[in-house]
């Protein structure tokens, strides 16, 4: 048992530190503190700047331009950008499709397309959730048919998450409908200027349009778009998702949250006090900052497991349910401390007037709370979590 | 005991649920939020014709209500269809400050939109924090200060202000909206209608715009506050009802792994204590409302009591509804958004859960 | 609407408070209070003084000696005994087995074994649960076959509440193992000084001895001992379950418990001021205090239903959940309030000693805490009451 | 960073699991709580064998451990077994507070019984709340005072006592049990074992019976309780395990309604969110037992937060491992009943879940 870093690792979050204190600007930091809506200049300037540095892709393999990073400098990497308020590095290509191409792509398919996530070329989005299949991802419905070198693709997808700012979309698709719903899925790269794709954004509760539906017509795909092997892309789907689930914890993000919620209960005065001092928000506050040094630890154990070679079971769903929870209490406590200026719509508010309605801390405090019920939805529901973790633990009972 | 409605406030609830369900759609309602007002006009005074703000006022007044049952019982219903129109500032702030019949006749017919300025940038839920000063010069007075998250300010024709005179008590005064130096700063609200920060630079009023006696405000304010907080509970009621037949409704219609969610136990026995706690928002919806008429220390207890458990529930049933819906509950023109909008940001009006806990604790020792 | 009793309930109110304040002996009630056991003195005692003033069967009609009240009149009595802390009228032969030979029973039986209820001839036991079968009832294996005018009866019944005081037991038994469960159930009524009854103490985790099993060996019973249809007891049983039911919120208990919190909690001193005012304990008192306000309001509206001639549905079952979940978080605070003085096993100390160990009011928290377990796993647990609920509002979906 | 236990830690962890598992069955337990000393010197001997007093001490005590994670190893096995001997009160409380190397060579070697009497009727949780005081008279010291629910007194060969001398300063003293003027009212406990109510009247002892330095006695105490601590949390731990274990053992075999119970999803659900808070609760005793040798102020936070996490979490753990196997559980005779008990009874011990809150609130300010 040893809680302390390496002194190398100690040195590796020096520099990750002494790097974002040098190119992250207070501008941009403090739009992502205030959970404002990025633009995708925004996004693309941070890429590129973290590319130059050879820094964008922590878990990709050196051979592929990757900093080859193990499990711990990552979490290192990713606890430092999120407690400086760094914007988060957009999963799609870097994460998500980036492995899969790597383990599962043709030489072809990496030589072409792996550079280009690097360099920004092309913007990413994902097509996996369709409107009838949520958790229940295997009963998706879009259809493939091969006619010729194409395939002829037709369906909805939804909740794509940025789509309007991408020109690609990686799809799961049904080639074969006639086997059992996991066994006919392919994996398709899509460029979304292709006749017949059309994206819709989706409204979300708190004013944002950063989901999107897209329809997919009589889309034309050349067949080496497939990547892998046709009715395999359940298979390499699922690689994907537990690529994911990096940093699924998102304990960097509590810990910036929590201090930004301390930020405020230290401001607003409640009852001739500091709102911090009142016992009731006191109490609420030390739990979930428990709960969170607790749930802080296991993702190191977990971390150090996988630095350690070995694959993270059931632990990541753990870390999916108490993470997300946690995180969301944070923004819960955010959203009451800042009393009844939380009640401004901040999104429109904000763009009507240059004046701020009330503390600046309280502008965003609603929209992230609302935002943030997602993290419980998206990413495997928690309820699939807790049947995974259980299934773990009971085993298959009928 | 009796626990039935009267046949007159049954008679109410049967004809506004039956008016809203028709009327007041997810897509009207978004359009009403949408639009530069923030509010239907239209619907004010259709649902003045109903009876809607006659209830909140006693005969006396010209009304035929006025009781915390009446009052129960239409914010029960504006709550189950997601109203945003103001009829808690206008109908029972406004409605109970004032003393001028010929208003309150104006506001009981649909004519007359008034605002409660009261709470302040740093008052947060103090009823007795104000620092808006009404200092006399020459046979006038005049107001300096910043009022805050005035709902329904830049549509009022008149606002009610609050503010100190000299020495340390609070007066409050009838301002016409269009007053010189008053100015008004309006933004939309997350849970739909609009509000405004009210800024106070020298403006000039006519001693007779004062209501009530001088410095006595406080009393009022607390008793009028405690009506609304009632009307805002029951409203929370009415929110909670669609929150959870909305779930039910979807876990019947969607399917998941081929059959429908609402097979999934583990959702049934959330489902079950949701029902089982919106059983407990409505009976302490009904202790409070048959408590707003007896004495102030006893009343504020059960109004406490019920915006504590309100606060406790509403984030239960809206968060509970959002994740057993999944995505399709976050998204805008879903009806659910909306409710659970309204059902969490109750809990930022007059008071949240824990300062009505505190109450609570404090009124009953 | 209309929060007030009527002024003839408050005089029946003020009549109940009279004559506790005569009969309810100081002793007794302490005794009650501590949570201690009752010896079957104690209840023949309290049983005679009421059924003296007529009291003893509220529930009952007249003709058979009842005081046939209405619910409201019911709770109040129920409510005033409870804050008194009168002992708990034994429910076995007074609120179970009565209305079932009232509705269910021939005139022989209804004319030999009420009186026999009423007077104390007679102390009866429940024969329903089995080892096998806790939630579900119906999977019972008792078997009773008929042996020309008497029934041969052999199984095993566990849970049975003071069965060591009883002379009598009503027991569902399977008539016909043939059929669907519920089809081949029978309602038997057995005298437990017959051969080859035997009842053994089950020892609880908190000492007490109060449940027995009891077991039967080729035991005769009479055939004029059987109620109703043969094969038809489920039916009986079912409505002996919905008499059980009958103050199922507990009010008047939580409110006595609430009340001895608050008195514990008053004299218990925790960083130098007493606990009561210390916020946290403070904050989760008024949390409870709330959500009984709020139940009890949902059992009078409950109550004034069911006098008015309604009967009670789902909220039975909520009014189940809530209540027990309510008075064990009384009792929860209860022995938090206690504080070390929580840590002595009370039923074994008090008897070794005459000096009580610690303050008086510390002495049974725990064991009432343990004990009350009980209360969300018996009667319906809170599953089969959720999964009520769930059905009602669901409708049965698959 | 390295979660994994030394080699030496392993070996003592499996060595203990394995002998506990075979010997300590629940008959054996409940044949030694329902005895007349509360606690088994055989297996009290078997246990000093294998090394569990031995690892509670550094080297230069004669020992092979002594940290937060030998104490976590150890007391996490004895919570698995639910074993109710005195290894806290002996090993660990009196261990720590002795410099007797003698004494300490035979606790090591299980051959002496100790108690710490501090706790008083009054003082709750309150490490600096003690009346007791020690008076000097002709040379010799004179106790007078009553401690309170001493764990292990009766058995104890010598007791611990605090007290205060002139001035306001706690010392400690080392009192044969059988010293005149002390009596002892001892009583079985809800999880085991026995205490005692301790009066000192009058106790005349040698001043050579002080421990350490007049007056200081406080800081050391609360170095040895905030180890202690870490042991509870610890064996809350190693508690939790075993009812959780114990729960998925019976969801497996029960059957109810034709299937077994643990195929209901309901239950799946709250068993997943169980072993969620186990994890929590299994990182933060690391994390506690790895802060206890650093500065007092960072220690008690995480002792702390610890027991705190530890007090929630074991009341859930308790509560639904008890609902979810039904009647069954509440039998004596199941070995859930007395494992429940132990894990609501730590938080009777060293500071209950508000205390150790609050405690937290006030070192993190």
């Amino acid at each position: 048992m040893d809680l302390n870093y390496t002194p190398e690792e100690d040195a590796f979050r020096a520099e990750v530190k002494a790097f974002l204190a040098e190119k992250l600007t207070p501008d941009l930091a403090n739009k992502v503190a205030q959970g404002r809506e990025l633009t995708k200049q925004d996004h693309d300037h941070w890429h590129a700047t973290l590319n130059a540095r050879g820094w964008l892709a922590g878990n990709w393999p050196a051979e592929y331009g990757g900093a080859a990073w193990d499990a711990v400098q990552r979490h290192i990497f990713e606890e430092e950008c999120a407690m400086a308020n760094a914007p988060r590095i957009v999963p799609f290509g870097l994460a998500m499709l980036g492995p899969v191409l790597q383990k599962f792509g043709n030489d072809a398919q990496k030589k072409h397309w792996l550079p280009r996530i690097l360099n920004g070329d092309d913007w990413w989005c994902q097509g996996y959730s369709e409107p009838g299949a949520g958790s229940d991802l295997a009963s998706l419905k879009t259809r493939a048919v091969r006619d010729g070198d194409h395939y002829i693709v037709n369906g909805q997808k939804t909740w794509t998450t940025l789509g309007q700012h991408a020109n690609m979309i990686f799809c799961l698709v049904r080639t074969n409908p006639d086997v059992k719903a996991q066994e006919g899925i392919s994996f398709l790269l899509i460029d979304m200027n292709t006749a017949g794709v059309e994206v819709r954004p989706i409204v979300l509760l708190d004013g944002s349009a950063e989901v999107n539906e897209v329809w997919l017509t009589n889309v034309r795909v050349p067949v080496e778009n497939l990547v892998g092997d046709e009715n395999k892309g359940w298979t390499y789907a699922k690689y994907l998702l537990t690529h994911e689930r990096t940093n699924i914890a998102g304990v960097g993000f509590s810990t910036a949250g929590l201090e930004a919620v301390k930020r405020i209960a230290r401001t607003e005065m409640a009852g001739g006090r500091p709102l911090i001092e009142n016992p009731f928000f006191a109490a609420r506050l030390a739990q979930v900052e428990i709960d969170l040094m607790a749930m802080a630890a296991t993702n190191l154990r977990v971390i150090s497991q996988a630095a350690s070679g070995q694959a993270p079971g059931v632990e990541s769903s753990m870390l999916k349910v108490k993470g997300t929870l946690i995180r969301q209490e944070i923004n819960d406590l955010a959203r009451r401390a800042a009393g009844p200026y939380a009640l401004p719509f901040a999104s429109e508010a904000m763009e009507e007037t240059n004046d701020a309605i009330g503390p600046d801390y309280a502008a965003t405090v609603t929209t992230r709370y609302l935002n943030n019920r997602k993290l419980s939805i998206y990413g495997g529901s928690n309820e699939v979590q807790r049947q995974i973790i259980a299934k773990t633990a009971l085993g298959a009972m009928r | 005991m009796n626990f039935e409605l009267t046949e007159e406030r049954q008679m109410l609830q049967d004809t506004l649920r039956r008016f809203l369900r028709t009327c007041y759609t997810t897509e009207f309602r978004n359009g009403v939020i949408a639009s530069d007002q923030g509010y239907s006009p239209k619907i004010w005074t259709d649902l003045a014709e109903l009876g809607v703000i006659g209830a909140l006022f006693n005969e006396d007044q010209g009304g035929f209500g006025g009781t915390g049952f009446d009052i129960a019982t239409v914010f029960e219903e504006l709550g189950r269809a997601g109203v945003v129109e103001p009829f808690l500032e206008t109908g029972l702030l406004a409605g109970r400050l004032l003393n001028q019949q010929d208003m309150i006749d104006q506001i009981i017919a649909g004519q007359l939109q008034l605002a409660f300025a009261h709470a302040e940038p740093n008052s947060r839920y103090d009823l007795n924090d104000v620092s808006t000063l009404a200092t006399m010069l020459a046979n006038k007075i005049v107001l300096n200060g910043r009022k805050a998250v005035v709902a329904n300010a830049e549509a009022a024709d008149y606002l009610i202000i609050s503010a100190r005179e000299s020495g340390d008590d609070i007066s409050f005064f009838l301002v016409p909206r269009d007053t010189k130096g008053m100015k008004l700063q309006g933004y939309p609200m997350t849970d739909g209608g609009r509000a405004a920060e009210v800024i106070l630079d020298d403006v000039t009023i006519d001693v007779t715009s004062r209501i009530g006696i001088p410095g006595q405000a406080l009393n009022q304010i607390e008793t009028t506050i405690a009506a609304a907080t009632v009307a805002l509970c029951a409203e929370a009621l009415g929110l909670m009802e669609t929150a959870i037949q909305l779930t039910i409704d979807y876990l019947g219609t969607r399917k998941q792994f081929g059959k429908p969610i609402g097979s999934f136990q583990a959702l049934q026995h959330r489902m079950a204590d949701m029902l089982i706690e919106l059983e407990q928002v409505r009976s302490i919806v009904i202790l409070a409302a048959g408590h707003l008429e007896t004495a102030p220390n006893i009343r504020d207890r059960y109004v406490s009591a019920a915006k504590n458990l309100i606060g406790r529930v509403g984030r239960l049933v809206a968060e509970e509804s959002i994740q057993m819906h999944g995505g399709i509950a976050m998204t805008e023109e879903y009806e659910l958004a909306h409710i659970a909008k309204r059902i969490i940001m109750i809990d930022h009006k007059l008071g949240d859960t824990d300062y009505h806990l505190e109450r609570f604790i404090a009124l009953s020792a």
